[in-house]
Parts: C-alpha cells; structure tokens; sequence
C-alpha cells in the first residue's frame, strides 16, 4: 500500500534537471518552452529544479564534450536516487551530426546509464513531454 | 573583508549552456571574474573540413538553435560566392523573411530570460508565449520550428504559398500589438528599470575597443547594422532604421532589441508584400572552384563573418566562423566589476549570450 | 486519547500541514494563472512531500549532520506552533497573556534557523544565500514587528484574545490602520522570502540560496515549514486585522476566516507575479528609508490618537 | 571612404609583399605582409579610423601558415600575415585593441602560434586534459616527407 503511494507520487511529482553537455541551443530553447504557457508541464506536476540535489531525471541535450564528462558525472552523483536520465536530442543519444568530431563523446549513454531517448534534431517540445511520460509509465 | 570566489557554472540555473563563470566576491561586490569557455567547443571547424560543401550546410544549422538560420544564410552566401552564382530574386526574398523571423524569435527569447533572471517569471512567460507565433509561422513555411532546413546553395528549398502568405498577414499584425505591450513593460515598468538602469555601462569608446557588434554596440551608440552599411541579399531594396540609443546599460539594449523587433515585424510585411515572383533556387555546379570568400552577416545578436577557403575539392579548406558573442564576452569582466552579486545575472542575460556560438 | 486526536489531527499536525498545502497550490495556481498557464492539479504539493520523503537523503562531505537534520526538524515544529496558535478559531485554551508576542517570536526563528541551516552545509551558494537571508532579516523583521505592533497599541494588550476582542467591539483595525496592513505585508512577504523579496534564494544568482544542498526528507521539511509558515502568517494578519467580521463558532464564521485567508493569499500571489525582484540594497534602502518610518509614524498617531 | 585611404597609406608605406583590391583569391581587400609588421599596420588602420576587427582566421596556404585578420570599416580589408613555419610566432594586438584577446587566444590553441605579448596559461577552448598537438595544426610537411621515405 505504503510502496502504492510512493510510486504514485514519483509519477505525480516528476522534477527535472536540465544539463546541456554541448549542445546547440536547440533542444534547450525547446526544452524550456515547454515551461511556457503555451505547454505548461506544471500542469503534469513537471517542475525544473536548478539544484542537482532536487531533482529526479537528469534531462541531458547536446553530445557529450570532453569538458562537461567530468561535470555531468558529478551532477548524476548529486542527484538522490531514486533517479533517471533521459537523452534528450539526436546529439545526446549519438552524437547527432557532430558524431566524429575531436572533442566530443558521442553520446550521453557513453558517460550516464540512459532510461529514454528521445530523437530529433532539435527534439519538438511534445517530443520531450511523451518522452518524460514514458520514463513515468517505465517507474512502475 | 575577506574575498570569497564563487562557480558560476558549468551547470547553473542563470546559463542555459555550460560557461564557467568565476566570480571573486567582497560582501556583495563583484571585485573580479574569469571566463572559461570551451564546455561546448566541439571542433565544427575540424569537422567541416572532412565534410562536403553541401553536407556543411546541415552541420553549420547547429552551430547555434537560436540563430540557425542566420548561421547557414552566411556560409550559404559564401560557397554562392565562390562559385559566382546569381540568385534568384524569390529565393533571397524567402531567405531574408526566415532572417527577420529568427530576429524576432530570438529578441523575444531574449526578453523573457533577461526577465527570469530578474525575477520577472511573468514577463518571461508572456514573451515566450507571444514567441511561439512566431515559431508557428517558422514552422509553417520551413517545416522547423528551430532549425529551419531551408537554405541550400543557390536559394531556398521551399516555396512560399498563398496560404502562408494569408497565415503572415493575418498574424503579424497580431505580433506586433503584443511587442508594443512587452515595450510598454520595459519603457515603463519601475522595477524593470531599477534593475536595469544603469547595469553593465559600457561606453562608445569600450565598445570600440572590444570591437562589440550588435545590440550591445547600438544601445551604447554607434550606429553598426551590417543590414544597412553593407547590404547583403537584397537588404538594400527594403526600408528600415538602425536603433540607436546612447545609454549604454541593460536597459538601453532592452529597449534597442525591443524596437528592433517591431523594425523586424515591419520588414517581414515589406517582403511578403514586395515578394517578387519567380524560381527559388538557381542551380549550382558540383565543383566549387579554388578561392576565399569572405561573408558577413547581420544576426540577432550582430555580425557573423564566415571565411570560406575551397581548394576545388569535395568539400572546403577552412571554414572560419566568428560569432557575435565571442565579442559580447570579452567585455563582461569590464562590465561586472564593482556591481552586485544579484547584478551578475542582469548583465550575462543583458549582453544576450550564445555560448554554442562562441564556442563552436 | 482526545488530546492525542486534537495534536495530531484537528485542529493540529495534519489539517495545519494540509491546510498549509492546499494554501501553497492556491499560490502555484493563482501565479499559474497570472501568467496565463493552467498550473499544477490540486493534489500536487501532496504529490511532491510524499516523493521527497521516499528520496535518498545525502549531504555534502563536511556539513554537520546532527544540526542538517535538527535544523528543519526544529523549524517545523516551531511554525507548527505558531500555527496552532493562530488557526484556533475559537478561544484557545493555551492562549495566555503575552501569546501575540510569542507568536511573532515563533514565525521569526525560521529564518533564522534558515540562515543556519545554510551555513551547516558547506555549499558556497548555501553560505551565500544564508547571508544575504540574515541581511534581509534585519530589515523586514524590523518592520514586520514595528507594522504589527499597531494592533496591539491600538488594542493595549499583549495577546490575541485582548486584539481581537478590541476588533469585535470596534471596526476591524484594517479600516483605521490601511497604511499598517501594507506595511505588514510587506513584511510578510520578506518573512516568507517570496518574491520581490526572494533575495535569499533568488533562482537565477543563488540557485536556491541555503536550500541547495539539502535533499529528500530535510527538504520535506523545509519545504513542510514553508506551506505552514505562510498559514500561520496569513492567519495572524487576519486575525489582527480583521477579526470581528466572523463569528468565532459558526461555520459560516469558518468559511469568512478561510474566504479572508484566501484574499491575504491573492494579494501575495499577485504581488510576486508583477515585481520584478529587488536587488539586496534596493531593498534595505526601501525598508529603512520608507517602510520603518512610515511604520514608525502610524503608530505615533496610534499613541497621540 | 576610410577603407580605401588606409589601404593606400599601407601600400606607400609598409615593405608590401602583394596588394590587391579584390583579384579573384579573396572578395575583400588585402594586404599580405610579414609577422613583424603587424603591428605597425595594424596603427596605420587605427590612424585611419579603421577599429572594428572582425575576426582572425588561421589558414593553410599551401604548407605556410597564414592568419588572416579581417578588418571592417563599411567594407572588409584583410592583413593577411605569413607566419614563419620556424619561428611560429606573431605579436599580440591587445595591447591596441584589447578585444582581439579571445581570436588570438583561439588561433595560440587551435594552430599552437606563440602570440608574444599574450597570457595563454590556462585553457580557453580546448579541455583541461587536451594532450597532443593542437588540433587545427596540419601535419608540418617536412615530417610526411620523412614518413613517406621511410616506406
């Protein structure tokens, strides 16, 4: 009963962190509308925390550079678990259009165990919130 | 009173992209900061030589989300340079609307984080709101909300329709009330202004010296629009003004970007109406002959120059690109001494920063 | 077993905190609202409690994490006191002589403890923000105590029952002392760090200021000691302002307390979606310059009157 | 047109190597000269109310290493600078136009040129853990020569 609730409330109260590890801009920007009037995910409960220590799932845009690996490692570290990552962007499941490049990991799944991805470059805004839904449906 | 230096970044809730930001504060007082770039550098310089002149135009999209457009017009100009080819009057018009378009898009965007950052989440909320027009519009006749896949050597990929034409007169009169209310918000709205007036001084001389371009460089005074000092596309068949203002602080460029939003919105009319008919696109050789083009662009945030070196092969020697913001970021440590910790988030918001393009 | 009922139940643990909830989604709603979105549902504050305390609960190497844990502990009880106090309708049978002046005491240590609870965990942005939480106290407690105290003037006495009785008697004290009620708000919002008031944990400088560090459970609580603290300051204001508007037992008397709770609610809701927020001297400069005096004067007349 | 009086006062008084108003090679302007003239010509711009530096690009042409730095006055004039392969090094301008710290910074990481004059400690763009050459560098020809004998 006690374990109902709490997975009730996990998927009632979904908070999220936002880490560009490299990206373009294009996700973010997209990432952040969906905060705006027109999506609104509060009313899904969706929240952007700015503390790592707050937050529940990672959302990773942009590939992975080799100067944010450390940062994004210790951000994943921060975070209480119970947590999630999701790769949001064809950069940030592959490496995108920048997959070759000198400086970069391809992926977040090279650097963070990955629970969605989301393709599309940049992701749409619809895109991110039935990706977010689907990490929920997965918590059970 | 001892110093203490706090990380701004790479992850912060003030940079939507990681920049490392450190800041030596006294009490309250910013008594100095380091800049360190490079979370975002992924080598597109690099890249663009192993890859073909037709294929960089995709990678070159991605140099920056919030002006991708702005970015591929420039390299597109430079290769069109090269091969010294005459575009077709349409597809320059089609080109230029999805430029001013993107201005909008991205003045706006601007607005509502400068506003998050001052603790204004409503006005934040309305200029997103009033931004997703404009994206629907972007949307409409690219088929991208963000990146736009449009341009290709020689024109554009798509047509305009009567459809989308009707969609753009019927919308961007609507647009245009809702950036005069956001004018009014920032005209006169006090706590706007105590927070902005006289934040992130930067005069006519500063901006000189650190060969400022853009918003920054208009709202301290001098008067620098590559749209009009040196026409690209067809910039010099249509009527508009360069904002100027002499304040020099966050305020000013508010304002300077707000009114060049409503010279934006007016320009956009003046194309659909002076849309010229005709083809798109002209047809390009294969074979991009050996040269260096040089091409500069106005975009949101100033100038773009692109350097484009062909050696007659595949794909291109060098590719340079040199965004607006790598110039904006030189002047923050200037702008930031002596002012509060809480007026670090005015000015990084204030000289509107896209790390992915100084980073590239 | 009644006595147990009363602590835990009604009017105590669980209808203040739930009380305290649906205050903070009435909040999150009405700005929601403001800026033209739909906001979160109803249950969402629930909803977001239960899933922090059944998150792991980790702190920083080197805090203190006897005080990390005491801290919120003890803030929570503390407004839940206050609370008590306050939201007790009818007449309290613990009330006493000088219980007003307990009650500010009770909804001022939060701050405090605030400021503390920044400073056990070595962030830099907790220090920081556990600074500039410290600064802001000294102005708006100031004024928020010299604001309130008209009441009590008005009414010589020290304690709830005398200020409400004095109300009952007379014109509720917001007719007469308008310019004490926006001042006291003022306070109000200073004391509960809403903005334009929310220096110490300003989203885009401080992050979230000396809560940074803090996860799960103790987040709870501090978040728990927020929704009530907001109640007990609202219903505090009501009951020094209002009072004599309802019958103390009638339910009809209830739903006039809730219904001027929610319009207290309102004003804060809309105050925060229209500021833009100060900088930390904008603000002393305004509480010391304007506020404190203008405080100051009314309750000169109050006395010469 | 301020543009045209400096490139005429560059070509009557600096030791030009070539000068063209726009031959084919490049759409702009230019002036090619050699590194320890830098900085004199960059002052006769100046003089010329020629202040905006647009960018400083690093180039291959042929196996020398050229920077190019564009100026912008209402149109482009380029100082294209002929990097010597052995001394590898150019002067800083920051000390006339402080805001060409960020280029050379770029071009002393990306191309590993000295830029004298100029602190480079410390990473700009590349990550703290960047080992190797740097990346832009092109293999020095002298060295694929060997390589090549070698097989």
């Amino acid at each position: 009963m006690i374990d109902r609730i709490i997975q009730w409330a996990r998927r009632k109260s979904p908070w999220i962190l936002h880490f560009n590890s490299g990206g373009c801009n294009g996700c973010d920007i997209e990432l952040l509308s969906l905060l705006t009037p027109r999506l609104d995910v509060e009313r899904l409960g969706i929240l952007k925390e700015s503390s790592p220590r707050h937050a529940d799932i990672l959302v990773c845009t942009g590939p992975v550079t080799a100067q944010t690996e450390a940062s994004l490692i210790r951000i994943y570290e921060q975070m209480p678990s119970p947590k999630w990552v999701i790769a949001a962007g064809s950069c940030s499941c592959t490496g995108g259009v920048f997959s070759g490049a000198y400086n970069i990991h391809d992926g977040v799944d090279n650097v963070l165990p990955v629970d969605v991805y989301i393709p599309g470059c940049p992701c749409r805004p619809e895109a991110i919130i039935d990706g977010v839904i689907q990490l929920l449906e997965k918590i059970e | 009173m001892s110093r203490i230096t706090i990380p701004i970044g790479p992850q912060h809730p003030l940079l939507k992209e990681p920049l490392s930001f450190n800041i030596t504060l006294e009490g309250e007082k910013v008594m100095d900061s380091a800049l360190r770039l490079g979370y975002v550098h992924r080598g597109l310089e690099k890249l663009a030589e192993s890859r073909s002149f037709i294929q960089n135009i995709t990678l070159f999209e991605r140099v920056c989300g919030i002006c991708s457009h702005i970015h591929t017009t420039t390299y597109c100009q430079a290769v069109e340079g090269l091969l010294d080819l005459e575009l077709p009057r349409r597809g320059v018009y089609i080109r230029m609307l999805l430029c001013e378009l993107e201005r909008i898009h991205s003045h706006l965007l601007w607005l509502g984080v400068l506003a998050k950052n001052i603790g204004l989440n409503t006005v934040f909320m309305y200029a997103w709101r009033d931004r997703e027009i404009v994206l629907d519009l972007m949307e409409e006749i690219s088929g991208g909300r963000v990146s736009h896949a449009i341009n290709k050597i020689g024109g554009v990929r798509k047509d305009l329709t009567q459809e989308q034409i009707t969609k753009l007169y019927s919308n961007l009169p609507i647009l245009l009330k809702r950036v005069h209310e956001l004018l009014n918000i920032v005209e006169n709205d006090r706590s706007f202004m105590a927070r902005t007036r006289g934040i992130g001084y930067l005069s006519k001389e500063d901006v000189r010296r650190y060969c400022v371009v853009g918003p920054v460089a208009r709202a301290s005074g001098i008067s620098m629009d590559l749209r009009k000092d040196s026409p690209y596309a067809l910039y010099d068949e249509l009527s508009f003004e360069v904002v100027t203002m002499d304040e020099g602080d966050v305020w000013a460029r508010s304002l300077v970007r707000i009114y060049e939003t409503i010279e934006a919105i007016r320009l956009c009319e003046q194309i659909v109406e002076k849309l010229p008919a005709g083809e798109i696109a002209a047809t390009a050789k294969r074979k991009v002959p050996t040269g260096e083009f040089i091409s500069r662009s106005e975009a949101p945030r100033g100038e773009v120059i692109y350097y484009v070196k062909s050696d007659g092969s595949q794909s291109p020697a060098r590719v340079k690109v040199r965004t607006p913001t790598l110039t904006a970021l030189i002047t923050l440590p200037q702008q930031l001494n002596g002012l509060q910790m809480a007026d670090v988030s005015t000015v990084i918001a204030g000289v509107d920063l896209c790390i992915a393009c100084a980073d590239r | 077993m009644k006595t147990l009922f009363m602590i835990v139940v009604f009017p105590g643990f669980l209808s203040i905190a739930g009380l305290g909830m649906a205050f903070h989604w009435i909040d999150r709603k009405l700005i929601a609202k403001f800026e033209g979105r739909l906001g979160p549902p109803w249950y969402q504050p629930l909803a977001d409690l239960i899933k922090l305390f059944a998150k792991e609960d980790i702190l920083p190497r080197g805090t203190n994490e006897v005080f990390a844990l005491l801290l919120p502990l003890a803030s929570f009880a503390i407004v839940f006191t206050a609370g008590f106090y306050v939201l007790n309708l009818s007449q309290t049978p613990e009330s006493f002589k000088g219980d007003f002046i307990m009650v500010i005491f009770l909804l001022s240590l939060p701050s405090l403890f605030f400021f503390l609870g920044g400073w056990t965990t070595s962030g830099v942005y907790s220090i920081l923000g556990g600074n500039r939480s410290l600064l802001q106290y000294f102005s708006y407690e100031v004024l928020f105590l010299m604001a309130l105290s008209g009441t009590s003037i008005a009414s010589g006495s020290w304690s709830l029952e005398g200020i409400r009785s004095t109300q009952e008697n007379g014109l509720p004290f917001v007719i007469p002392q308008l310019m004490g009620f926006i001042l006291v708000m003022a306070g109000l919002i200073g004391k509960l760090k809403r903005s334009p008031y929310d220096i110490p944990k300003a989203k885009s400088e401080m992050i979230v200021g000396p809560l940074t560090e803090y996860s799960g459970k103790k987040l709870a609580m501090w978040k728990l000691t927020e929704f009530v603290q907001t109640v007990a300051g609202i219903a505090l204001l009501v009951h020094c302002y209002f009072a004599g508007l309802w019958a103390t037992d009638s339910i009809f008397g209830i739903l006039l307390f809730i219904g001027l709770m929610l319009l207290l609610q309102f004003i804060l809701s809309i105050v925060s979606a229209i500021f833009a927020r100060l900088r930390i001297d904008q603000l002393i400069d305004l509480n010391w310059r304007v506020f404190i005096p203008l405080s100051l004067l009314q309750n000169i007349l109050i006395i010469i009157l | 047109m301020t543009i045209h009086s400096a490139f005429q006062e560059l070509e009557k008084r600096m030791n030009v190597t070539y000068a063209a108003e726009n031959d084919g090679g490049l759409n702009e302007k230019q002036v090619v000269l050699q590194a320890e003239e830098l900085l004199p010509a960059v002052q006769i711009l100046l003089s010329n109310n020629v202040y905006h530096l647009s960018a400083i690009t690093g180039v291959y042409d042929k196996e020398h290493l050229v920077l190019l730095y564009h100026f912008w006055q209402g149109e482009g004039l380029t100082l294209r600078i002929v990097v010597d392969g052995k001394a590898n090094y150019v002067d800083t301008l920051t000390v006339i136009i402080p805001g060409a710290a960020f280029y050379e910074r770029e071009i002393a990481e990306m191309f590993g040129v000295e830029i004298r004059g100029l602190n480079t400690s410390g990473k700009m763009f590349l990550p703290d853990n960047w080992e190797g050459e740097p990346p832009m560098r092109k293999d020095k020809p002298e060295k694929t020569k060997i390589q090549m004998e070698d097989e």
